[in-house]
């Protein structure tokens, strides 16, 4: 079943990376993003499966949709102003150049993106060879750090939530969700500033 | 210009949307014993009002959230997140130690309660802090250009069965 | 039972791969669309199955017997899922045709 | 008015999704209900008042057993013309129903997607159905308009 | 087994044809439209019958009552995604493929 799940996903991949048009790129990252929660839940890792489904499937796509609804303006909008016709003239002259130089290196440069990829991927799966079984009760971080154990036994009775995941991100590691919370708003605030000020300046430089 | 989602869509997205509402506070409120939490339950949330925007139309979206509300409630998460913890060092608990709140002496069922609360408490800031921000980011950039605000406008205007009822921002902040 | 769970869940997953060449190929913008959204309504019912067969193999290992409410939490998701799924496409079509509008042709050449 | 109906129905939503009755639970279930039917209530009930919704909900629960009758049986024309028992002949029709709102519509629209090879395609603003169907005898179904009178049943006389 | 598993299972087989066979119209119809109708359906379908399934040897309780809700929302919420994309497929301009116009070569070109 595992294998049934992973063969839906590489073959999601493939036809994300595969589509030309950006949007349906985005509905495939969707699904894609929604087999993974799939696969998380698979693994009882509810809360992960939980995260990815909601933010991955759900706000991510419809932000990159938004995203790509701005984008798709500012390449229709015809340059209003003539003085920056020539400069860009030139920059159009040096794209075209590079376009020509970059075709003859194209062929080139995507093998050697395949061979870096395929040597990271063979490394990456040798190291896998080391690591733990799933739920080894001997692996070194369960026998060293101990840590695991403790959250398992002890946090039913010193925190309360039968989940334990609530536990850990609220209670011991409760530094750590403020952080992120806080990241979460930093977020918001550059776009804030990014955007919101913009369409300001545009206002006020059409009203002025 | 046609409308751009059909009546039908509307009229769903629409009765949607409270149901949205109550199930990602219910996945807050059950974070402790099932999948889910502020994070989770914030996301759910702002997809409900990105909903709404996306059936009636930019305007209309941004109306049941005001600008000004969800500038107020993202930062207004992270502080409650912090005050909790302030506020447990000021009873005289380290910071963040929820069981502080049921007060010095207080027995072993006491302090679980408290300790609920307080983890209901700072889960209700990562909610609200999420909430907004998925708000602000997808207004942000789902902004119609100065052109297109007018059609947005009368898509608002054709669309306008939502009666005016009271006005979302006394509730939101609660 | 277990066993006829984990038949449906490999049936239901067999369809989802079926429905892939339709998001590979297309031919157009809205096949592939219509292929994912077919995709995550399967998985709605497949984060169901899953949550059933995790629960019974929890009874495999000991869990009592009628512990089938924590299967309540698998299904918490998939009915989270059936709700982001309904936005998503929603979203999809809208910006979809937000661009058709602005193009304003009669018929979109869509490119594959 | 409208607050109390969908407080009423949140409440009860929430009682059966979350199975808890300890002072904790339902103290946070309590104020999510009351803070989303203060958000919200006007969307779930825009129009209408207490008593067409009430026998509007009532005849739509009457309504669903045929409407599930007539799904499976689409499901069955659906599965022939797959496997290609029966051929496919697709057409596009149109036709306009005599209904008074949106409530009435939508659930329309909504059967016809649901039922024997028809699918809604559009409605268009004077309220004409643009309707793509799979068979010639999917789209006559559909133009005898036995289900536009169902409908129109469920949406009931005012 | 007793009868409500016998009844499940059997509600658990039909779901899953059902879905199988609207996976393969999903491949095999000519064009979108058609495709639509056999997503839409006999997805509709399929989950309701298989999430009955499901919820029958659980007995009444949270998990049936979510199960309900699912299923309630789903008849809902899919057949309105369905128009959605008809409609969206209508605006863009997408031509419904036919018997008579196009001839013994389905429209696969026809965007």
């Amino acid at each position: 079943m595992e294998v049934l799940i992973l063969a839906v996903l590489v073959g999601l991949a493939i036809a994300a990376v595969r589509v030309r048009d950006l949007m349906a790129a985005v509905a495939i990252l969707g699904a894609y993003s929604l087999m993974m929660a799939l696969l998380w839940c698979q693994m009882n890792a509810l809360d992960v499966g939980f995260t990815e489904a909601s933010v991955g499937a759900g706000i991510s796509t419809v932000l990159m949709l938004a995203a790509l609804g701005r984008i798709g303006r500012r390449e229709e909008g015809p340059s209003r102003a003539p003085l920056l016709r020539l400069p860009l003239l030139t920059m159009k002259a040096r794209l075209r150049r590079a376009q020509q130089l970059s075709r003859q290196h194209h062929r080139a440069s995507a093998w050697g993106a395949v061979l870096v990829c395929v040597l990271v991927g063979a490394l990456l799966l040798y190291g896998t060879r080391d690591m733990p079984q799933v739920g080894d009760p001997d692996s070194p971080a369960n026998r060293q750090a101990r840590v695991a154990q403790y959250y398992l036994t002890k946090s039913r009775d010193e925190v309360g939530p039968a989940n334990m995941v609530t536990s850990v991100l609220g209670d011991y590691r409760g530094y750590d969700t403020m952080g992120e919370t806080v990241v979460i708003f930093t977020a918001a605030l550059c776009v804030l500033m990014l955007l919101r000020e913009a369409v300001g300046r545009g206002r006020r430089e059409r009203d002025a | 210009m046609k409308e751009t989602p059909s009546l039908i869509v509307r009229y769903i997205a629409r009765r949607a949307v409270p149901f949205i509402q109550l199930y990602a506070l219910y996945v807050l409120g059950h974070g402790e014993d099932g999948p889910g939490g502020g994070f989770q339950g914030g996301v759910i949330f702002a997809a409900s009002f990105v909903l709404l925007a996306l059936a009636y139309g930019w305007g209309r979206g941004r109306a049941s959230v005001p600008e000004k509300v969800a500038d107020v409630i993202a930062p207004a998460g992270c502080l409650l997140y912090a005050g909790i913890g302030f506020v447990s060092l000021l009873i005289g608990g380290a910071f963040l130690q929820y069981d502080a709140f049921a007060g010095p002496g207080a027995d072993q069922a006491a302090r679980k309660t408290a300790h609920h609360f307080g983890l209901i408490g700072i889960e209700l800031g990562v909610m609200l802090t999420v909430t907004a921000s998925m708000v602000i980011l997808f207004f942000e950039m789902a902004r119609p250009a100065e052109d297109e605000a007018a059609e947005e406008g009368a898509t608002f205007e054709q669309a306008g069965h939502i009666p005016e009822g009271p006005r979302a921002e006394e509730s939101l902040d609660g | 039972m277990h066993d006829i769970h984990v038949a449906i869940t490999v049936l239901v997953l067999v369809g989802v791969l079926i429905t892939l060449p339709r998001a590979l190929k297309g031919p157009t913008l809205m096949d592939r669309i219509l292929a994912v959204n077919v995709i995550g309504t399967k998985t709605i019912v497949l984060l169901a199955l899953v949550g059933f067969l995790q629960v019974e193999l929890g009874i495999d290992r000991g869990a009592p017997a009628d512990d089938f409410s924590r299967a309540g939490f698998w299904l918490d998701i998939a009915l989270a899922y059936s709700l982001i799924n309904f936005i998503a496409t929603i979203a999809v079509l809208k910006y979809l045709e937000r661009r058709a509008v602005r193009h304003e042709t009669g018929a979109t050449k869509e490119t594959p | 008015m409208r607050f109390l109906v969908t407080w009423i129905l949140l409440a009860a939503l929430w009682i059966g999704l979350s199975g808890h009755t300890d002072v904790v639970h339902l103290t946070f279930g309590f104020l999510s209900v009351t803070l989303v039917s203060l958000i919200s209530h006007r969307h779930l009930m825009g129009d209408g008042s207490l008593s067409t919704l009430s026998g509007r909900l009532l005849r739509l629960a009457l309504y669903t057993p045929w409407l599930l009758w007539e799904i499976v049986l689409a499901n069955l024309d659906v599965m022939l013309r797959v496997f290609g028992v029966r051929s496919i002949d697709p057409r596009v029709i149109r036709f306009r129903p005599e209904l008074q709102d949106d409530f009435g519509k939508t659930v329309l629209a909504n059967s016809i997607t649901l039922t024997p090879g028809t699918v809604t395609v559009d409605i268009e603003p004077d309220g004409t159905y643009v309707i793509h169907a799979l068979s010639r005898e999917a789209a006559e179904g559909v133009l005898a308009g036995r289900m536009e009178g169902k409908v129109r049943g469920v949406e009931g006389g005012s | 087994m007793s009868v409500a598993e016998i009844i499940s299972t059997v509600l658990l087989a039909l779901g899953g044809l059902v879905m199988l066979a609207g996976a393969v119209g999903v491949v095999r119809f000519p064009d979108f439209y058609t495709r639509l109708h056999a997503a839409g359906k006999a997805d509709t379908l399929g989950q309701g019958l298989i999430l009955l399934g499901l919820a029958l040897p659980a007995g009444l309780g949270l998990v049936s009552f979510k199960i309900a809700l699912i299923i309630l929302f789903i008849f809902v919420l899919n057949p309105t995604a369905t128009h959605a994309l008809a409609r969206g497929a209508w605006v863009i301009g997408l031509q419904p493929w036919a018997r008579d116009r196009a001839g013994e070569q389905p429209a696969e070109e026809d965007a």
